[in-house]
């Protein structure tokens, strides 16, 4: 007989406020098999609880029904109060009185029976619950990090040396990812490439750190502890192992005319190239789209002049598979390009730059080694103009949210600016300076006191040239919207930060959530920011959202912790929802017909044949089996089997039925 | 009691990872609706088995709503898809059972569109209010019965 | 299929030689016009700032119009009547409500579907098609080609692409063989209704625009307005005394553009009811 | 000092209210910056400019929405679309701008400096009522005898009627009895919206 016990929580106000808790507790205590049911004020409060571990020990509860707040809240404490008092943690279910029910309607007798209904569907599941037990599956200690910028190379820093291997998958050439591209970084102004290149060449050079550059991860299968992840590694065209990074076939290549990424094509690379001085690795790659000889046939001059005979112009895509523990995704954000803006132009007046080009042109490393020079005649621009928020914060056009980095870049600019421009005029227009960090409101202070930089509230509507000057039309809205109208003679968008192109794909590679902008969605917005909601999968940097580097090293680090977490024991526990096939008595053995329906259905590959044979070894019947360490409890294989065979622990057919019928019952 | 206002009995057969999220968001919003509609969770929508919805019509509902993640979004890379195909042979069921399809509500709603299951369910319970009580319940219930016998 | 016809006011009064290039061209090519029987005005600037009913039932009249000669499609020449054509069947056709309101007050149903064609739509879809053989005079000049706002905007009702920078008459000035050149003025206002009430306005905007025109090396301004025309042309002087500066810069619509290039006689195209005269070296 | 707590009104149903639905314009979601004003080739002539116009709204109180109603902006807006084309928030302003218009002319509340305006249209309306199409030469005749602007644009005419550009007689539309109906219905209504 079902000995169930019923704890209805007020949540202080939050469910008393619109339920009748006292009302729904009584009614409860009157459904059949139940033999305790009470209200009380916060039901996973210490006192709260110990109601709970005393009602299971004193009236020998065989299941306990929590009515409160959202199984995804507090599951986790009612289950672990009731394995405390001895009862199988999976005896213990949840009603949703709270996001369901009493946040969602009004006071009224509707909504206290809704409750009642929802405490008596819960009530009617119980009483149908098995104790279950943890599943334990082992773990591969091998992280996988794709995406090499900041996040992702202090992630494998920090995975390798919490003593764990690491395997980092880099898209591009090069590890370093946006940061090598910058300046000086604010709020300190220190030189981006001197704080990241030692980094850099620690991943590199780490024994536990494998790299694969100019490479990219196609498939991800498996699941926590127990993924196979298989990567291909594009063909660079050159033997890495032979070749020493002289660079003397970069020089030589005919090819010189194709624009940079690394400077934002404000610079010019050979089709034989390395992206950047101090890229990691130092050893060039042929981009196939530009080079002469893969295009037509004929030159190979970076093969003749190669004195260690690197170059291997057959060399194929390689796919390698490995085996991983955990995953943490790194793979950063892009800019719009200034294409983006009808009323700037189109794109169209190469003296509009994006932020990043800005970065570049103040780089000493950059084009201009670190003079900003206009890109259409080389001058030095006199009056300066750099415009917040284009394309962010305009649903219209661009993006509804706040790009977060560019307040902050925007006010570094403007003073580099002036830092090397001493004569020069610079204007900012904003519309509000995000400036919360450490450091940072007075960083912008000083860029508008020290510095001079004149701050103008008011979005500007159009930019078009005009004799070699840019006529910028804006407003200044603390003056009663007055027109300003600056002839600049360069103009710098604070483009918006936008996730990666390929991220939604890849996303999908590896079963991962993603929001409405293709940035990466994070299991909890506040309590769980660095997982995904895949388990064994976690998040670092920009890639979840816009981020400056302090929060991206931030939460890299703290993904990297949660990876040496998992990788703590070599062996994890599952929760034991899972699909099983039923098994009975001989002869029958099961219901299953061996059908195999199910087994295509099955998107993790759990299904497997399990034949069934006599003692001397003849098989009697072919079966299916579920892989516990492969099933993820999806039950797609259960609405598959017609003779309802196979069936998910925890949502089985006789609880589910059982809940629709308590739903429906009439009152 | 004919004078009561018609207060249909709707049941939701939601995923635990999208919709089930969602309809929490709901709450955590404050984003108020109609009280008609009860959430039974499932580990995602392709373990919903049609015969359920049968049962359910049977046992009473007036209305029905299927949710969960988006396609590609599937916490379980495809249930929803599968789920999805079975909806369009089962179409063909209801037809042949006389319920008229507008009785279920078939839809996606991510673990971030909170005002959309708050706009999902009214529109669901106002539609259903439209069509009124579903009567023919004892037809449905012969069916699932012989269906069940003849397994 | 029949292209249906609708002058509108401007047209017939104040700009005949847009309606006369038009036709022109048409006959050149062997396209016929239809035109809409008993047309009203649509209403203008007028009923739209003064009596928001009166500004939806006269184009709603016209349509119901075109509609009864059974016309699927109607052009209409006029960038402004274009425009408050197509913004009435908008707000007409997405609301219900709105509908039966206006059935009532035209005194029958309600019927908007014709798809109203602008100048350039026409131009670009039947007209340049035909055009390569045709040109017998390449027009070797830099002109400037001026959009105004009632073609472009609001982009998304007008489904107008590339609303900054729209490129259409500059694709069909290129075939024409003329330069179309880069400028920054395309799509601002010229000051439109405000032509008679507020001279002052009319000169101040319209004296920007022929400016930048001027100043890029344009030799005329290439229009498809009404408005826009007896702005740049039939003001001019006005213009020239509010800036104190003359500008030699005729302004043609396209269609004479097109008629030119054809080998039209500029006297059909009515070239010469101009007030700054058109004597391009063609 | 009473004044600090009332810079901000409650009003229930002040012109945001009433904008919102009737307009479906939501004004609310104008975050002031400044983009409409910068773009507006009118906003010189303005007495408040588009973004000023929409923050006055914005605040509330019958005072502030009683300055809206008699402002000049409107009567120079010319629905070029320039702003709404550019808002980030896409504030549809010339909507807000007609029901400004409209609304400030049927409670005769307009600027006087709009007066020349306001008779350039009514002297419009009433050619389009009489005849069914515009009559260019009537128009300005009664224009004139509306504003008494004898001098201006008289030297256009001679010019127009040479170029053929003026017709001495209207044009006119067969059904005028249907049109003028109408126009009468239209009338109507307003009268039947003012009670
Ligand atoms: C103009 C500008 C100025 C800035 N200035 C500053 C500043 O002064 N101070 C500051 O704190 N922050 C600044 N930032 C922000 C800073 O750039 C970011 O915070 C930082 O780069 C985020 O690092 P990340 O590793 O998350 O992403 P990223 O730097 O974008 O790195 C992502 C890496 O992943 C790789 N990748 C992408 N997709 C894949 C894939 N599918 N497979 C494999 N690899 C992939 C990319 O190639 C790249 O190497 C600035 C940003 C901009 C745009
Ligand atoms: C009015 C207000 C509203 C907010 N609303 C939100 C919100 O809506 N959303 C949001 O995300 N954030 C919100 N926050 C921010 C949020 O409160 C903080 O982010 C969060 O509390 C920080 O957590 P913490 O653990 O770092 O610090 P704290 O919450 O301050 O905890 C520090 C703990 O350390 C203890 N302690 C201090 N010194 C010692 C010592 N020497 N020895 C031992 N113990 C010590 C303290 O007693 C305290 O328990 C809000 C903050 C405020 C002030
Ligand atoms: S158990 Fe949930 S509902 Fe109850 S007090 Fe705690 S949080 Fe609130
Ligand atoms: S020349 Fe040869 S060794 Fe030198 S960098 Fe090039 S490939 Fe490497
Ligand atoms: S073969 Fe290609 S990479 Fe080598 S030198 Fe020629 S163009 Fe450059
Ligand atoms: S960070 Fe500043 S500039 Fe960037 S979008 Fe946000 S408010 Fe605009
Ligand atoms: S579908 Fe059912 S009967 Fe068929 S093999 Fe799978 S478990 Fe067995
Ligand atoms: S529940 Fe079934 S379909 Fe889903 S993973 Fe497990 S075995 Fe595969
Ligand atoms: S552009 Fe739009 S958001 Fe900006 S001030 Fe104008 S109306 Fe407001
Ligand atoms: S529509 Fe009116 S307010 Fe808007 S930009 Fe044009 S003139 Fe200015």
């Amino acid at each position: 007989m079902a000995r169930i016990g019923v704890f209805v929580c007020h949540c202080g106000e939050n469910i008393s406020a619109t339920v009748e808790c006292d009302k729904v507790a009584q009614a409860a205590a009157g459904f059949p098999g139940v033999v305790h049911s009470i209200d009380y004020k916060y039901m996973c409060s210490d006192p709260g609880q110990n109601m709970i571990r005393e009602a299971i020990r004193e009236k020998n509860l065989t299941g306990v029904v929590v009515a409160s707040c959202s199984p995804r809240m507090h599951e986790p404490t009612f289950r672990q109060a009731c394995s405390e008092a001895g009862l199988n943690p999976f005896l213990c279910e949840m009603a949703n009185l709270r996001e369901h029910c009493s946040w969602v309607h009004e006071k009224g007798e509707a909504t206290t029976k809704k409750a009642i209904d929802l405490v008596r569907m819960m009530v009617e599941k119980v009483k149908r619950n098995q104790p279950l037990y943890p599943i334990r599956v082992p773990v591969t200690k091998t992280a996988l990090v794709v995406g090499g910028g900041i996040a992702g190379i202090q992630a494998a820093l920090d995975i390798a040396n919490g003593g764990n291997k690491v395997i980092m998958v880099e898209r591009e050439p090069s590890i370093g990812g946006h940061m090598s591209q910058l300046s000086e970084t604010f709020p300190t102004l220190d030189c981006s490439q001197c704080i990241l290149t030692p980094r850099m060449v620690e991943v590199a050079q780490h024994p536990n750190i494998t790299l694969y550059t100019y490479a990219e991860l196609i498939g991800l299968d498996g699941f926590i502890g127990n993924f196979k992840a298989k990567i291909r590694k594009k063909a660079k065209s050159v033997d890495e192992k032979i070749c020493t990074g002289c660079a003397l076939c970069t020089t030589k290549c005919p090819q010189k005319k194709i624009p940079s990424e690394f400077n934002e094509g404000l610079g010019k690379r050979t089709a034989i190239y390395v992206p950047f001085p101090q890229a990691v690795p130092n050893k060039p790659v042929i981009d196939k789209d530009h080079c002469t000889y893969y295009k037509t046939g004929k030159c190979k001059i970076c093969e003749k002049v190669c004195p260690a005979q690197a170059i291997r112009f057959d060399q194929p895509d390689e796919i390698v598979e490995v085996a991983v523990g955990a995953v943490v995704i790194a793979t950063g954000f892009t800019i719009h390009q200034t294409g983006f803006f009808p009323e700037y132009g189109y794109g169209r007046y190469p003296d509009v730059l994006t932020g990043l080009q800005f970065e570049r042109l103040a780089s000493a490393s950059g084009p201009t080694l670190g003079e900003i020079r206009r890109p259409s005649d080389g001058k030095i621009p006199e009056t300066i103009v750099f415009i917040s928020c284009a394309g962010s914060r305009d649903p219209a056009k661009g993006i509804e949210y706040c790009s977060k980095i560019c307040c902050m870049y925007i006010a570094k600019h403007a003073m580099l600016y002036q830092h090397k421009v001493h004569h020069g005029k610079s204007y900012v227009f904003y519309m509000d300076i995000r400036a919360g960090g450490k450091m940072y409101e007075e960083f912008v202070r000083r860029a508008i006191t020290e510095d001079q930089v004149n701050y103008v509230r008011g979005r500007v509507s159009k930019i078009y040239e005009r004799d070699g000057k840019l006529i910028v039309k804006g407003v200044d809205t603390l003056m009663g919207a007055e027109a300003v109208e600056i002839e600049a003679d360069m103009v710098v968008l604070a483009t918006a930060g936008i996730a990666n192109p390929g991220a939604e794909e890849l996303a999908q590679t590896l079963h991962v959530s993603y929001d409405g902008h293709h940035f990466f969605s994070e299991a909890h917005p506040k309590l769980r920011p660095v997982e995904t909601n895949t388990a064994g999968i976690f998040l670092a940097g920009a890639c979840q959202a816009l981020k400056d580097i302090p929060e991206s090293v931030a939460q890299a680090s703290g993904a990297a912790g949660k990876v040496n977490i998992l990788f703590s024991k070599s062996e994890l526990t599952r929760e034991p929802l899972i699909a099983v096939v039923n098994r009975s008595a001989p002869p029958e053995y099961s219901t299953c017909v061996g059908c195999f329906l199910c087994q295509p259905a099955c998107p993790y590959q759990a299904i497997e044949k399990e034949e069934i044979k006599d003692r001397s070894g003849k098989v009697i019947k072919t079966v299916a089996r579920v892989n516990p360490g492969l099933c993820q409890g999806c039950g797609t294989c259960v609405a598959f089997c017609r003779s309802k065979s196979i069936d998910i622990q925890g949502y089985t057919h006789e609880q589910v039925l059982a809940e629709v019928m308590a739903v429906l019952e009439n009152d | 009691m004919e004078n009561k206002i018609f207060e249909p009995k709707i049941v939701a057969f939601v995923c635990n990872w999208c919709t089930y999220a969602g309809a929490d968001l709901t709450g955590t919003s404050r984003i108020k609706y109609a009280p008609n509609v009860k959430i039974v969770r499932f580990p995602c929508t392709g373990r919903i088995d049609f015969m359920l919805l049968l049962k359910a019509f049977g046992e009473g509902a007036d209305g029905i709503i299927v949710s969960g993640c988006h396609p590609n979004d599937c916490h379980y890379t495809s249930g929803n898809f599968h789920a999805r195909r079975r909806w369009i042979s089962f179409r063909s069921l209801l037809d042949f059972l006389g319920i008229d399809t507008g009785r279920i509500t078939f839809s996606w709603v991510s673990a971030a569109e909170g005002a959309k299951w708050a706009a999902l369910v009214n529109d669901t319970v106002s539609r259903i209010k439209e069509l009124g009580p579903y009567t023919d319940y004892e037809k449905v219930a012969r069916y699932y019965e012989e269906e069940v016998n003849h397994e | 299929m029949n292209i249906g016809f609708y002058p509108g006011c401007s047209m017939q009064g104040s700009s005949p030689e847009y309606n006369e290039s038009v036709q022109a061209i048409c006959s050149a090519l062997g396209i016929s016009l239809i035109e809409v029987s008993d047309w009203n005005c649509c209403g203008a600037t007028a009923a739209h700032n003064l009596n928001r009913e009166l500004s939806l039932a006269l184009p709603a009249r016209i349509l119901a119009h075109a509609a009864a000669d059974g016309l699927e499609e109607v052009l209409v020449p006029c960038a402004a009547c274009y425009n408050r054509l197509k913004m009435v069947q908008h707000e007409i056709g997405a609301d219900r409500k709105l509908q039966d309101s206006i059935s009532e007050i035209l005194d029958e149903p309600y019927q908007g579907n014709a798809r109203i064609l602008s100048i350039l739509d026409f131009l670009e879809r039947d007209v340049e098609p035909l055009l390569a053989e045709k040109i017998m005079k390449p027009l070797k000049q830099k002109i400037a080609c001026y959009y105004g706002c009632l073609l472009v905007r609001p982009q998304n009702i007008l489904d107008a692409k590339r609303h900054e920078d729209p490129q259409s008459m500059d694709h069909i000035m290129q075939l024409l063989g003329a330069e179309a050149i880069d400028w920054a003025f395309k799509t601002e206002c010229c000051g439109a209704g405000l032509s008679v009430s507020k001279t002052g306005v009319v000169a101040e905007l319209s004296g920007r625009i022929l400016d930048d025109a001027a100043h890029r090396g344009a030799k005329a301004i290439i229009v498809a307005c009404p408005m826009c025309h007896s702005n740049l042309d039939m003001r001019r002087k006005a213009i020239e005394q509010h800036r104190n500066k003359d500008f030699d810069l005729p302004v043609m619509y396209i269609t004479q553009a097109i008629g030119l290039a054809l080998g039209i006689d500029p006297v059909k195209l009515g070239l010469k009811r101009h007030f700054v005269p058109v004597n391009l070296e063609l | 000092m009473e004044n600090i707590h009332s810079h901000l009104g409650h009003s229930a149903n002040g012109l945001l209210q009433e904008i919102r639905q009737q307009t479906a314009v939501n004004i609310q979601a104008c975050y002031q910056c400044g983009k409409c004003s910068a773009g507006c080739p009118l906003a010189g002539e303005m007495d408040f400019p588009p973004s000023l116009l929409m923050r006055m709204i914005q605040v509330n109180k019958p005072e502030t929405d009683e300055k809206v109603l008699g402002a000049y902006s409107m009567w120079v807006c010319l629905t070029c679309n320039t702003c709404s084309s550019r808002c980030p928030m896409e504030i549809d302003i010339p909507r807000v701008m007609d029901h400004l218009r409209e609304k400030s002319f049927t409670l005769g509340k307009t600027n006087k400096k709009a007066s020349p305006i306001i008779d350039f249209h009514k002297a419009f309306l009433k050619s389009i009522e009489v005849n069914g199409r515009l009559h260019e030469l009537g128009l300005i005749v009664y224009y004139k005898m509306l504003t008494f602007r004898l001098m201006q644009d008289v030297m256009l005419a001679p010019g127009m009627l040479l170029r053929g550009k003026l017709h001495l007689f209207p044009e006119r539309i067969r059904q005028r009895k249907q049109l003028a109906a109408i126009f009468k219905r239209t009338y109507k209504r307003r009268k039947e919206q003012e009670v």
